[in-house]
């Protein structure tokens, strides 16, 4: 019958008013990225680093920066790494290609400084990330197991936040 | 419902024109105030319903479940900086705004809610408000010529020629009610209804052919051409900014308002409501009712694909013009023969389904029932 | 599968209608002539065991001494795919013929390739620019193209100041 | 006598109908259109010249930014590319991962594109919410494999960047089970509805003829009669090895363009569903090195993406970047017959037609 389509359509139109929204009420309901989240907020070990800069030339817009300095026993000490997330479009590769397993993505996505610079993380503060995703790290991937120790396996023990249940013995 | 109650107090201490004053001021603010009500509130009932038949959440930061949105927007777009672009014509680009705020409160004023609380009661309140009806084009014609943008002058010819189109079946769908109640007086009409039943099943033909014309006047999806957001980016307000632009953003929902009103009033049969629930005020069915119809339109918006101009033409003149004759000279001939009402309520319903069926397959190939296209051939040689 | 049409057995089947047409064969692909290239594609879109009425792609590369423009043909008939190319040589103004009266497909992409590399397409209805603006300087996809080195235009602006 | 005055109308760059950044110079008599020439350009970023610069590993990612929409396909087609020139051969999981990942980046993409037609429409969001609710799931999986939602970086020379998780197999058979007869209910809503058929059938018409001559591709060529897949025709990732039609259409409008993409979404799901089922065990990357070096020479590999045949271009002279990396966009060359698409017809069916080609403007201007 003419006119069917269009009654068709409110109906189902109408129909969908009892369903439950389908959209999540963001800063409430935060969501859970899944394992490999590629995210912000890059995890790094400077136990595990060699200062190969692999990743600094994986990396496709160059926001790594690394700055290596020779020790007598031949490793090399890292005095500058630096990634720029300001540049970084988090394609992963630089953790895809490090050697060593010694750089993390992270799980964080809301990104927003004042400054530009302030998008540049150094050294000091990548080293201590909490949440790291399991991109390329399949040990991160299950959220619910206990993270001090795949950090431990990891060797990312510097500078980690403890676990409440650690603190509280301690 | 104050104004009899003033009138019947002091109607005989006070002298006729102060009385009028009196009751006439009361009335205004009263409309007014219902008006912007009506349109905040409307404006948070639309999002929270098509939010919700689009299973989203909606507006629910502002207040509880965002009741208090509307006010925030409203905030929002009147401290906006007023741009006026250059090359505009001052004056009725100014005006435009303010004229075609006055439709819809003018109707309100001309819409009894109960018995005698019309602002103003004449006895040709039907005429008035269709002529308040077709208002409402020229102040859409003034924006849009005035704003020096293509855009908002496509806009207004494309509502100047959906106006005049679809006033015609809008006046003559209503011109069977008059013959029948013998009356050009709104609160004629309801208490006819409420003593014989309402037009809705009197006359079904001519309430479809109303409502359709109506949310035509609306400049609501489908047949929101003269807007289009799609098309025309904004249509005839592309350049109005600030409160200018909210005046144009509350007009488009107390106008809905204003014609939900009217239907409930021509059709539904106003304040009444048949022999069951006079316990209820008069006045809160007659709110209910617009309210509800007013959710129809926010259905209909929230289903249906925008028309084309043309067709949007062609159905005017080619379908409800033809079928609001028809429909008049039926409902004489049922007067003429003085048939009971339950006999027309019968043969018009069994009418309409009739006729818009039968018309729709004259139209054409937009009649027909569709054909469904193959779309999956097998090749003829297997890969 | 899309047979390819081997570089021999396409110049062979062009010698045949145009016998100075083809300048080189390799491979996959044929080098034609620049003066032939019109008639030899109407030729390969008209041929009935030829045609190729669909062209894929057309683009060019800048191999430093010269432009080569390339043309990737299909034949949805014959589910069958050539490649044909053509030399320009001069980096100040290289020109090819345009094939846009053979496909329609050639409008935008010879004025894409005119757009990133320079090379005018003589017979092309609108040849403008398409992706960058009219008056930018220099074509960005040759190699001797320059990055702009904001640094440098910075410095030349303080300069002026 | 009544005389008309032609007037121009820019529709875009910033136009709610222009999917992005397209803008089209239109001269108008009244409504109808009497010339229409499209300005590109306003998102380039020349990312071909981005590309010379770049390790050949390095291009993947920024082919994601390329067709937004369809970022699986973008991948797939450079890392085919890529393996045709260095002489890769990737092994058969990643083989038949690639075929499920790119048949349900085809249902995201579709779903997105019905949507924003029927927005286009006038229809006020429902219909695009309803599909971005199902296109949502499949981002969800993409997001399980791969960890981003839109750029996924997944399909790599050699292979994929990682296996599947675990749960990635439930969740698409929770899709599959659920999808169809909720696509089923869409079409059978949307295809007699009649305010749509008014709008669309008849308007827009694309000959056979024409299709072909201007190199259209994918939902847009197939609509126009042309029974022409590289799925079929040239079949890459063993896509010979499964069951699926090719959906055609008769007379090349809007209308055949819109039901198309419905019946290849429900090939897709056939596909996917049958990828699964013998989806082999193994391994999933074959072993290519980070810095891929190409011996010296080119190779042209063509893909169905869902906007049609992407095609890249890969010249290497034998150092470690592409020396030429060239895009066939299947949006930008599906542009090239708007002005014999669109003159004569009026503002709104504008809107409808461009609307139907089903444009990336990330694609477009590349």
């Amino acid at each position: 019958m003419v006119g069917s389509g269009i009654l068709n359509g409110l109906l189902t139109v109408l129909k969908h008013i009892g369903q439950k929204p389908y959209t999540r009420q963001y800063p409430e309901e935060a969501l859970v990225p899944p394992g490999r989240f590629r995210g912000y907020d890059f995890g790094w070990s400077e136990e595990r680093c060699t200062g190969c800069a692999t990743c600094a030339k994986a990396c496709p817009h160059g926001c790594i920066d690394i700055v290596t300095d020779p020790l007598p026993n031949g490793r090399y000490s890292i005095e500058v790494f630096d990634i720029d997330l300001g540049k970084c479009m988090v394609c992963g590769l630089c953790v895809e290609v490090c050697p060593y397993d010694a750089l993390f993505m992270g799980t964080k996505f809301a990104l927003a400084t004042e400054n530009r610079w302030d998008l540049v993380v150094h050294k000091e503060d990548i080293g201590s990330r909490p949440d790291l995703s399991g991109y390329y790290r399949p040990a991160f991937q299950n959220h619910a197991a206990p993270r001090a120790e795949m950090r431990a396996d990891y060797g990312v023990s510097k500078g980690v936040a403890k676990p409440a249940a650690e603190e509280k013995k301690a | 419902m104050i104004n009899p109650w003033i009138i019947a107090t002091f109607g005989s201490a006070l002298p006729g024109w102060l009385l009028a004053t009196i009751t006439g001021a009361i009335g205004t603010v009263a409309v007014l105030v219902f008006t912007l009500v009506s349109a905040l509130a409307a404006i948070w009932i639309e999002r929270k319903l098509i939010s919700r038949m689009q299973v989203r959440y909606g507006p629910n930061r502002v207040g509880p479940k965002g009741l208090l949105q509307p006010f925030a927007d409203a905030l929002k777009v009147i401290g906006k900086e007023a741009i006026t672009p250059f090359g505009v014509d001052k004056v009725v680009y100014s005006a435009a705004p303010f004229i075609i705020f006055l439709a819809p409160l003018l109707t309100f004023g001309l819409v009894p809610f109960a018995p005698g609380a019309a602002v103003l009661n004449t006895d040709i309140s039907l005429l008035l408000v269709v002529a308040l009806g077709a208002l409402g084009v020229v102040p859409i014609f003034m924006a849009g010529w005035a704003s020096n943008n293509k855009y908002s002058l496509m806009g207004a010819m494309r509502s100047i020629a959906q106006t005049v189109s679809y006033e015609i079946p809008l006046v003559l769908s209503l011109v069977g009610l008059v013959v029948v109640t013998g009356s050009l007086k709104l609160e004629d009409l309801v208490v006819y209804q409420i003593q014989h039943g309402w037009f809705i099943f009197l006359q079904p033909l001519a309430a479809v052919i109303f409502f359709i014309a109506g949310s035509a006047e609306l400049n609501r999806t489908p047949t929101d051409i003269m807007e289009g957001e799609s098309e025309l980016a904004a249509g005839y307000h592309i350049e109005y900014s600030g409160f200018k632009f909210s005046l144009f953003y509350a007009t488009e929902y107390s106008h809905v308002f204003a014609v939900s009103a009217l239907i409930s009033v021509l059709f539904l049969g106003g304040w009444g409501t048949g022999p069951l629930l006079d316990l209820v005020p008069a006045v809160v069915w007659m709110v209910l009712k617009t309210y509800l119809l007013f959710c129809v339109f926010v259905w209909t918006r929230a289903t249906l694909p925008r028309l084309r101009m043309d067709q949007l033409m062609a159905f005017a003149w080619k379908f409800l013009l033809p079928l609001s004759l028809i429909n008049i000279m039926v409902v004489a001939l049922e007067e003429l023969l003085g048939l009971p009402g339950i006999v027309v309520a019968v043969v018009n319903m069994v009418l309409a389904v009739v006729l818009i069926v039968q018309w729709t397959r004259l139209l054409g190939s937009n009649g027909q029932s569709p054909e469904r296209r193959v779309y999956i051939q097998r090749p003829a040689t297997a890969q | 599968m899309t047979a390819v049409m081997t570089g021999p057995a396409l110049a062979e089947a062009i010698q045949g209608a145009f016998p100075t047409a083809v300048a080189e064969v390799y491979g996959d692909a044929v080098v034609l002539d620049a003066a032939a290239l019109v008639d030899v594609c109407q030729f390969l879109k008209d041929a009935p065991d030829l045609a190729f009425d669909y062209m894929a792609s057309l683009t060019a590369v800048d191999y430093l001494d010269y432009f080569e423009v390339v043309y990737h043909l299909l034949s949805l008939g014959h589910n069958r795919s050539a490649v044909l190319k053509l030399r320009c040589y001069g980096r100040k103004a290289p020109h090819a013929p345009s094939v846009t009266s053979v496909w329609k497909a050639a409008d935008f992409q010879e004025r894409e390739v005119f757009d990133l590399f320079g090379i005018g397409f003589d017979g092309h209805p609108d040849l403008r620019r398409i992706m960058l603006f009219e008056g930018f300087p220099g074509h960005p996809l040759r190699k001797d193209f320059l990055e702009f080195d904001h640094r440098k235009i910075a410095a030349m602006a303080s300069e002026a100041e | 006598m009544v005389t008309s005055n032609p007037y121009m109308v820019n529709m875009g760059p910033q136009h709610p109908s222009t999917h992005g950044v397209l803008r089209l110079r239109l001269v108008l008599d009244g409504e109808q259109v009497l010339r229409v020439e499209p300005v590109l350009g306003y998102l380039h970023s020349s990312k071909e010249k981005l590309q010379e610069e770049h390790t050949y590993l390095q291009t993947v990612p920024i082919t994601d930014r390329m067709d937004y929409l369809a970022a699986m396909t973008n991948n797939l087609g450079v890392s085919l590319a890529i393996e045709k020139l260095a002489g890769i051969q990737s092994p058969p999981r990643a083989e038949c991962l690639r075929v499920i990942m790119s048949e349900l980046q085809r249902l995201a993409s579709h779903c997105f594109a019905q949507g924003v037609f029927l927005q286009d429409l006038g229809a006020w969001g429902s219909p695009l919410m309803y599909f971005l609710r199902e296109r949502e799931q499949i981002l969800d999986m993409f997001e399980m494999v791969c960890g981003a939602r839109l750029t996924y970086n997944y399909i790599r020379p050699g292979g994929v960047s990682q296996d599947i998780p675990p749960q990635f197999t439930p969740a698409v058979n929770s899709f599959l089970d659920t999808f169809p007869a909720k696509l089923d209910e869409y079409e059978e809503l949307l295809w007699k509805n009649e305010i749509l058929r008014a709008r669309t059938v008849g308007v827009g018409v694309v000959s056979r003829e024409l299709a072909v001559s201007a190199a259209f591709s994918g939902p847009m060529l197939r609509a126009s009669g042309v029974q022409w897949d590289l799925r079929k025709q040239d079949p890459y990732c063993g896509y010979q090895n499964y069951e699926f039609d090719i959906p055609v259409g008769q007379t090349g409008d809007c209308f055949d363009r819109f039901m198309v993409r419905f019946y290849e979404m429900r090939e897709s799901l056939k596909i996917v569903r049958q990828a699964l089922d013998v989806l082999p065990p193994g391994e999933w990357k074959a072993a290519v090195p980070i810095v891929i070096r190409p011996p010296a020479g080119e190779a042209f590999q063509m893909i169905e993406s869902p906007r049609g045949m992407l095609g890249y271009y890969l010249v290497s002279d034998g150092g470690a970047n592409p020396w030429r990396f060239h895009v066939r966009a299947p949006s930008f060359i599906n542009l090239g017959a708007l002005n014999e698409m669109l003159v004569g017809t009026t503002m709104a069916d504008v809107v409808a037609i461009v609307g139907s080609i089903d444009i990336v403007m990330g694609e477009v201007d590349r």
